[in-house]
């Protein structure tokens, strides 16, 4: 694993404050991106903004190889008057894969703008863009419950309005939108009362001190409600399996930006949240939480792997399908976390790290062929391959990892998945990890198959190569996917570092 | 009998709180699942609120004696409890959940907006803000592109 | 004569909150728009004002009074301005004034509910009153 | 302490009164299917919660409560319903049992866990003995601010006003992006037909007088705040209020010319650039982010007149005053200006809803 | 990066610059076919000197990279994999030949496309056959099976498609649910994967839980089209012929049984293998495997497919030797794997040829062919003969090896399966070579030349090459054995 300690240079200055810069930085750009004169501006605006926001989550990450935690206590207040950032390795490790996606959304935008968002609203979609981005940092960074939340909505607010904009293409954007409003909002009211209840029974708001005094009172139907609250709310956030009812549709019918940023981090960012609390805050060794590991969060995302891979192979649309096989990748993740070894945790952090960059690719690369082609159903995309070599190309190098394929990351996460599985005797999750390949591996064929070998009905549209300015994110994306395959001993480290962080993290 | 009295806020709360989920859920127009949304949240305000109630207590406002606004404040206050315990004895409620609850309220109008505007776009698009009369037109045209635009 | 105060003020207030009560009755058992708004405005304004002279004198020279004067001095302007809105609106979203029995003024109630659709044309105004009633009389 | 516990049973009568009041609301709104009566019914709902929240010693709650939900979202409501059918489809009954099941579930969950809080009421509640409690003790020594909730809001947990204030800008955007910017607003736009007919010379002075008044008192909302109740959001609604009535009565156009929604957008960013602006000063001048102790360099807090806030026996923080101040007003530019653009994006949404976005 | 390393490193380089290269080239048939010509003689010559190397008893090794904590992308050469090396690279010489001939002379369509993957798939093979774990073996088995999914459906039409459909199914869905897990499983047991002679698991693990693995990776090996997992077999006969010579002789099912000799020789051990129930019931489904492949081969009358049944038969012969109690049989094994490929490479070619010639696929229509075309029936009878097993041609040798190594080891079954098997391939190969050779038939006239002057010279001249090959290995079937013996080497 690279030495992060080396990675960076930045003024001292600037690495003492990292850690909030690195959520001031977008949100100071959202605005700047509202006020930009024109879509140019805006657009460099958000580029240089996710830039200076990976810059900032380098320096944390180079912080936390030297200090191990770095908190960050905001206000000059000291927890738990004040709000702090508290930065391990875990959180480390979202922000850097959030802001690297950012910066590769960012530069895709500008040309996925420009084919499916009118002209004058450019600024304010990068400003609804870098929004989403700075709540979602946040989200990763903050050790503060209530902060959690505000940051939650910071993140979603825009989100809503920004995957209706995919009216203008389809208007089954807007259901989807509204259906992902209400569920997200209910996910972040669960939330807030089940930190209310934590607030009632411990009298405080900061994580880590709500698990010190939590130890005391682990048993007291307060905290069991409150835990069941935050459970369910942060699973609507994360579409865990009987929650995700909301997310196909959003991701489908989003403008193709909104499709790759949202699968790529968002869920991501909840599924954080959640382990934080149920290894943080709560104790998985004892009682409640270690039962809901075991006879919840596991069979739960056993059904997701499954079913939604099935509903995946008998669906027809083609961003539908990724987006269910989204659902089926959260549950390959929250298998690895319910296996609560280092190895388990370690392999699930590593698939949610190969599950944003692959998601990233597939959607990036059907949304530049879809700017041209207004297409849906793999019908519409027969033959794009042919038409389309290089975007194409990328899409199978993407679909190869999430099909599992060896040289690609997506293999060696499963090759963990299922090593940490054996060595926990768990031998139904491996059982249910390969019928789910299975199951990939038919769609996804599907889904090359009518890419490269079938030809398009005559007289349909047919697609064209995507330009340069998505080509470049969208072969990044691919190269990271094929290079982890090969070495995967970055996103292993920081994944390794990421679970021990939560394991080791108990007061 | 006293422990009922002493938890019949929450309760009361609850049975709000369970209020506006129903209606969210049950309500096929969109409009209406907007209204029972704010109604869930403004409620888990209110179980906040309770939550920081000090019986005896005033408002978090500090009474300084000497000043103006101490004085307007103290005249306020329930006169006899003042004069049984004077100002500096004065018993404050707890600020922390009211400053959440500013938070969640700011949230919750956000929300409101952001989905009533999706509502009337839905309109446009569809002609309709039942939900079922949506669903019943996406699945009659599932290939549209025909957007509102 | 201090002790007095408070008393004669509360009672003024409990005298201006049955005369909200009054009016409260008056919007649900009046024929049309403009006697409903007419009972409504009348009460509102004159309960509200009897009850802040009740705290006036509760509070005694203070600057709660102050603010309490302000508060009247406001209501004294809106309520009535208000009143004439809503009866403008009404009137000129082609409510006819009560003649004949309640029947007739029921049908007359239903198809101002329909009109408030969105068909209705854009000379309409923005008719609270209309489906306020049923909206009330639900209770 | 018996003037506690008297106290304490007229508070517990008044607050079961009023909570028993928004049961019935709540059921009524559940039952109509007028969606006007149902959003009319909330606005009161909103308003009997603020009476109880002053009732529960939350004044600042009950006031932005009052504002926001009684008067902002309310009116948003009202917009989006003009634009659309103001009935709801009536829902059959086996169509109710799912989500009366989710409910009750919810419910029961919540009941079986309330009753094992603390008693209400209870000074010595985890709740309110620990952190709250800390608060009451440091806050105006801290931050020189009497409102505990203001000195709380704005500079302990400051982080999340920022995040909070976010959020509004954030729902502006949202709803711009949705719906447009409001420039084509027919001139007979319905939210103002009914006052823009013949005879509403009443309406006309009435708002003349009134629209002043009423951008006073935000302002001294904005400035009382570290005193008494208020700050920020409730002055940035009744300020976007005040413009509010002025596109009710002399219509949206007129508006627009005097208020420019490209300004009330650019108002909006500047107010959070300002907010978060603070913070980045804070760090420039070697504190944390938004350490308002480090907002003034030393020679400038040096240059500050003692009685410049009045009372010159008080101590000073100039920097939390002056922080907190900053801030408000950043909030105050975002929530306005926001309010405002949301009111530009549905009223300025042509009726009858054929118009391309 | 010593000359082992760079060793390995060409051997992969040079299928994949081909692949690039040909893809460049593709507009210049000459070009793109010498090209081709020239990467395999070069690959050959590695080959050669690899197994030189070993010979001599330093193998090049090379750890190319470390995918994983503990899991590493390794090459170490040892006597199976260079044979597999030598045979795979001489044979994919021959086969281009001939496919040039072929498609030239059937005017594919998409030629370019063809010979990019079959470069493709010889960089898959390479990488098999020096593969020096589990893991690296799996990567390159993977990289076979999707670089020939192209070939397989070059057809193009929906048969085609829907025989490619079965061929992944099949193939990839028991490797990643039986193979992988397998892998996996050893992994997790032994702590790595490396081949080691003597076995990698042996003394690590129960013989029971040890059954179950090998279960795993027999039957997740399905390029080893052991019953049941063999349907995919049959189905990609839609192929063109130089294909299914690929897959039959040089690259995929050889990839797939030797696999099966290297999972027992160096993971599990002759000592475990000899200790395990499972092997034995294994054993009883290979020897099923063989005589049911061999009846069904006589019941068709297409002759592609009755070659691919024979196939089907002659691999479970290799399995058995594979899972034989006796470390004898891994030598016979890897002797048969070799022999085995030159002889059905042969008679594939051989229906490539016939059918470029007079488009004649059935046994039926070929009565009296030989007599137009006697230099290819000529060579199908002499690789009949090897395949059944008759001297003097190479594959008597290792059948009588793989007899003596079961009945030396009490697999009275195996040995009876495969005396019979022989006895039935006799009656369904032989007389195919020996009809044509006869005079046609009154009632039916043999099938007319399609294409004026017969199969083109490039059709015929590896046909040729590869039946000298079965008599010249009859006499050197002596160096093999000596070559191969160290893979037995950890036997007691």
């Amino acid at each position: 694993m690279i030495s992060f300690e080396t990675l960076y240079a930045a003024p001292l200055e600037l690495i003492k404050h990292a850690p909030v810069l690195l959520v001031a930085g977008p949100l100071m750009g959202a605005c700047a991106a509202a006020l930009a004169p024109n879509s140019r501006w805006a657009w460099m605006i958000s580029v240089a903004a996710s830039i200076f926001a990976a810059w900032m989550a380098l320096c944390v990450a180079g912080e936390v190889a030297r200090k191990g935690v770095v908190d960050y206590a905001i206000g000059g207040f000291a927890p738990p008057l004040g709000i702090a950032f508290r930065i391990d390795w875990l959180s480390a490790m979202m922000g850097l894969l959030i802001s690297f996606i950012s910066v590769l959304a960012a530069l895709y935008s500008g040309h996925a703008l420009r084919a499916e968002v009118r002209e004058e609203k450019h600024g304010l979609f990068q400003a609804g863009f870098l929004l989403c981005q700075a709540g979602l940092l946040g989200v990763v960074s903050t050790g503060d419950a209530f902060n959690a939340f505000v940051f939650l909505e910071v993140a979603s607010i825009g989100t809503y309005a920004l995957v209706a904009l995919g009216a203008d293409r389809d208007r089954r954007a807007l259901p989807a939108a509204f259906n992902y409003l209400i569920m997200g909002t209910i996910g972040a009211t669960f939330f807030v009362i089940g930190v209310g209840f934590l607030y009632a029974a411990t009298g405080t708001l900061n994580m880590a001190d709500i698990a010190t005094r939590l130890v005391t009172l682990s048993d007291s139907r307060a905290v069991l409600a409150g835990f069941a609250f935050i459970v369910v709310g942060l699973g609507l956030k994360a579409a865990m399996f009987p929650l995700h009812g909301w997310l196909p549709n959003a991701y489908a019918y989003a403008p193709s930006l909104i499709a790759v940023f949202l699968s790529a981090t968002a869920t991501k960012a909840a599924i954080y949240l959640l382990a934080r609390f149920l290894f943080t805050v709560f104790d998985p060794g004892s009682g409640f939480a270690h039962l809901f590991l075991v006879w919840v969060l596991a069979p739960l995302g056993a059904i997701a792997a499954i079913v939604c891979s099935l509903q995946a192979v008998f669906e027809p649309e083609l961003r539908r399908m990724l987006a269910f096989s989204s659902v089926a990748q959260v549950g390959y993740i929250l298998l690895g976390l319910s296996i609560a070894s280092l190895g388990g945790m370690s392999a699930g952090l590593m698939h949610l790290t190969a599950h944003s960059l692959m998601k990233a690719a597939l959607f990036m690369a059907l949304g530049g062929v879809a700017i041209l082609l207004r297409a849906r159903t793999l019908a519409d995309f027969a033959g794009a391959g042919r038409d389309a070599p290089w975007t194409m190309a990328a899409f199978a190098i993407a679909a190869a990892s999430l099909m599992g394929l060896p040289l690609t990351f997506g293999f060696l996460t499963k090759f963990r998945l299922i090593e940490a599985a054996l060595s926990a005797n768990q031998i139904w999750i491996v059982a249910v990890i390969a019928a789910s390949s299975l199951l990939a591996l038919i769609y996804v064929g599907r889904m090359l198959e009518a890419l490269f070998f079938r030809t398009p009905a005559p007289g349909a549209a047919r697609a064209a190569e995507a330009p340069l300015g998505v080509l470049v994110p969208l072969w990044i994306l691919a190269g990271v996917s094929v290079w982890f395959g090969v070495d995967a001993s970055l996103p292993e480290g920081l994944a390794n570092s990421g679970a021990l962080a939560l394991l080791g993290a108990r007061p | 009998m006293s422990f009922l009295l002493d938890h019949l806020n929450y309760v009361a709360v609850v049975v709000l709180m369970m209020g506006g989920l129903f209606i969210v859920f049950s309500s096929g127009n969109l409009i209406k699942r907007m209204v029972g949304l704010a109604i869930f949240q403004t409620s888990t305000g209110l179980f906040y609120i309770s939550l920081a109630k000090v019986s005896g207590g005033t408002a978090p406002i500090m009474i300084n004696a000497a000043s103006k606004e101490g004085q307007a404040l103290a005249a306020e206050l329930d006169l006899a409890y003042v004069a049984a315990h004077g100002l500096d004895g004065v018993v404050y409620s707890n600020p922390l959940p009211h400053v959440l609850i500013l938070t969640a309220i700011v949230v919750g109008v956000s929300t409101l907006a952001v989905g009533l505007a999706i509502a009337v776009r839905l309109r446009e698009a569809y002609g309709t803000l039942e939900a079922d009369e949506i669903a019943a037109l996406d699945r009659e045209t599932p290939k549209s592109t025909g957007a509102g635009p | 004569m201090t002790d007095a105060l408070p008393l004669v003020g509360g009672g003024l207030a409990i005298a201006g909150v049955l005369l909200v009560l009054l009016g409260a009755i008056g919007v649900l058992r009046f024929p049309d728009v403009y006697t409903r708004i007419h009972a409504a405005s009348i009460t509102d304004t004159g309960g509200a004002s009897l009850m802040i002279l009740g705290l006036c004198l509760i509070a005694g020279l203070s600057p709660i009074t102050l603010k309490l004067v302000i508060a009247w001095a406001f209501i004294m302007v809106t309520c009535p301005a208000a009143a004439h809105a809503l009866a403008n609106a009404a009137f000129s979203s082609g409510h006819s004034p009560w003649i004949g029995s309640f029947r007739i003024m029921r049908e007359s109630d239903e198809q101002a509910a329909v009109q408030t659709g969105p068909q209705t044309g854009p000379q309409t105004g923005p008719k609270k009153p209309g489906p306020k009633k049923p909206g009330l009389q639900k209770q | 302490m018996s003037g506690a516990i008297s106290f304490l049973d007229a508070n517990l009568a008044i607050d079961l009164a009023l909570l028993a009041m928004l049961v019935v609301l709540a059921a009524a709104i559940a039952m109509t299917r007028k969606l006007l009566a149902a959003i009319l019914l909330m606005g009161v709902y909103s308003l009997v919660s603020a009476v109880w929240l002053v009732v529960m010693d939350a004044p600042d709650v009950a006031f932005t409560e009052a504002v926001v939900g009684a008067g902002v979202s309310t009116i948003v409501l009202l917009g989006a319903i003009l634009l659309t059918r103001a009935e709801a489809e009536k829902t059959g009954w086996g169509r109710l049992i799912a989500p009366a099941l989710i409910a009750v579930a919810t419910g029961a969950l919540l009941v079986y866990a309330a009753l094992d809080l603390p008693s209400f009421g209870d000074p010595t509640s985890p709740a309110n003995a620990y952190v709250g409690r800390t608060y009451l003790e440091v806050a105006s020594r801290d931050t020189g601010a009497a409102n505990v909730v203001t000195a709380v809001l704005a500079s302990y947990r400051g982080f999340d006003t920022l995040g909070e204030t976010t959020v509004i800008f954030a729902a502006g955007v949202g709803v711009a992006l949705a719906l447009g910017f409001g420039e084509r607003a027919a001139p007979a736009s319905r939210l103002m037909a009914g006052a823009t007919g013949d005879h509403n010379v009443v309406l006309r002075v009435a708002a003349k007088l009134l629209i002043p008044i009423i951008a006073l008192f935000a302002f001294y909302v904005q400035f009382h705040g570290d005193l008494g109740p208020g700050g920020g959001f409730q002055a940035g609604v009744i300020l976007a209020v005040a413009v509010i009535l002025h596109a009710l009565v002399f219509g949206l156009r007129e508006t627009m010319t005097a208020v420019k929604p490209s300004f009330a957008r650019g108002v909006a960013a500047l107010g959070v650039l300002l907010y978060s602006g603070i913070g980045v000063v804070c760090i420039v001048n070697g504190g944390g982010f938004l350490d308002y102790g480090h907002l003034f360099t030393a020679e400038i807090e040096a240059q500050i007149p003692p009685g410049l806030l009045g009372d010159p026996g008080a101590t000073h923080h100039w920097g939390q005053h002056f922080g907190i101040f900053f801030i408000e007003l950043g909030v105050l530019f975002t929530v306005a200006a926001t309010m405002v653009t949301i009111f530009y994006g549905f009223a300025g949404r042509s009726p009858g809803g054929e118009a391309k976005l | 990066m010593n000359s082992g390393e760079l060793l390995i490193l060409m051997a992969l380089a040079i299928p994949l610059f081909v692949a690039a290269a040909v893809y460049a080239v593709g507009r210049m048939p000459d070009v793109r076919e010498t090209l081709t010509m020239v990467a395999c003689i070069a690959l050959i010559v590695i080959a050669i000197s690899m197994a030189m190397r070993v010979g001599q008893g330093d193998p090049p090794v090379w750890i190319a990279a470390r995918p994983l904590e503990g899991v590493e992308l390794a090459f170490r050469l040892e006597p199976l994999g260079a044979l597999f090396a030598l045979m795979a690279s001489a044979l994919w010489g021959v086969n281009s030949l001939f496919s040039i001939g072929y498609m030239r002379g059937r005017r594919e369509a998409n030629q370019t496309r063809f010979y990019v993957c079959f470069a493709l798939a010889m960089f898959g093979a390479m990488g098999v056959a020096m593969a020096g774990n589990l893991f690296t073996l799996f990567v390159f088995y993977e990289v076979l099976t999707f670089s020939t999914y192209p070939l397989v459906t070059h057809k193009g039409d929906e048969a085609a498609r829907r025989a490619g459909r079965i061929y992944l199914a099949i193939l990839v869905g028991c490797s990643v649910t039986l193979l992988l897990p397998g892998i996996i499983g050893v992994h997790v047991i032994a702590g790595s994967t490396d081949f080691i002679p003597g076995g990698q698991l042996a003394g690590k693990i129960a013989p029971g839980l040890a059954g179950v693995l090998l279960a795993l990776l027999v039957f997740g090996t399905a390029k080893a089209a052991l019953m049941p997992v063999h349907s995919w077999l049959p189905a990609a006969m839609v192929a063109p012929a130089p294909v299914s010579a690929l897959l039959h002789a040089v690259a995929v099912v050889k990839a797939g049984v030797f696999t099966l000799l290297k999972v027992s020789a160096y993971i599990f051990g002759p000592v475990l293998i000899s200790e395990m129930a499972v092997a034995q019931y294994l054993l009883w489904i290979a020897a099923a495997t063989i005589v049911i492949a061999s009846l069904v081969a006589m019941r068709k009358d297409d002759l592609k497919a009755r070659l691919a049944w024979s196939t089907i038969g002659q691999l479970a012969y290799i399995t058995s030797a594979a899972l034989l109690p006796a470390s004898a049989g891994l030598v016979a094994g890897g002797l048969h794997l070799l022999t085995h490929a030159v002889g059905k490479i042969t008679l594939f070619m051989c229906v490539g040829a016939i059918y470029v010639a007079s488009g004649a696929t059935k046994v039926s229509e070929m009565r009296g062919l030989g007599r137009r075309m006697p230099i290819v029936f000529g060579c199908f009878l002499v690789a009949a003969l090897s395949v059944t097993g008759l001297p003097p041609f190479a594959g008597m040798w290792s059948k009588f090896l793989l007899l003596t190594a079961s009945f030396g080891s009490d697999e009275w079954i195996t040995a009876a399966a495969m005396i019979v098997s022989s006895l039935l391939s006799l009656f369904y190969l032989a007389p195919v070579a020996i009809r044509g050779l006869l005079p046609p038939a009154k009632d039916a006239p043999p099938a007319e030349f399609i294409r004026p002057g017969g199969a083109p010279g490039l059709a015929v001249a590896p046909v040729v090459i590869t039946a000298l090959a079965c008599l010249v290995l009859f006499f050197l079937a002596d160096e093999v054995t000596a070559f191969l013996i160290p893979v037995a080497g950890g036997a007691p």
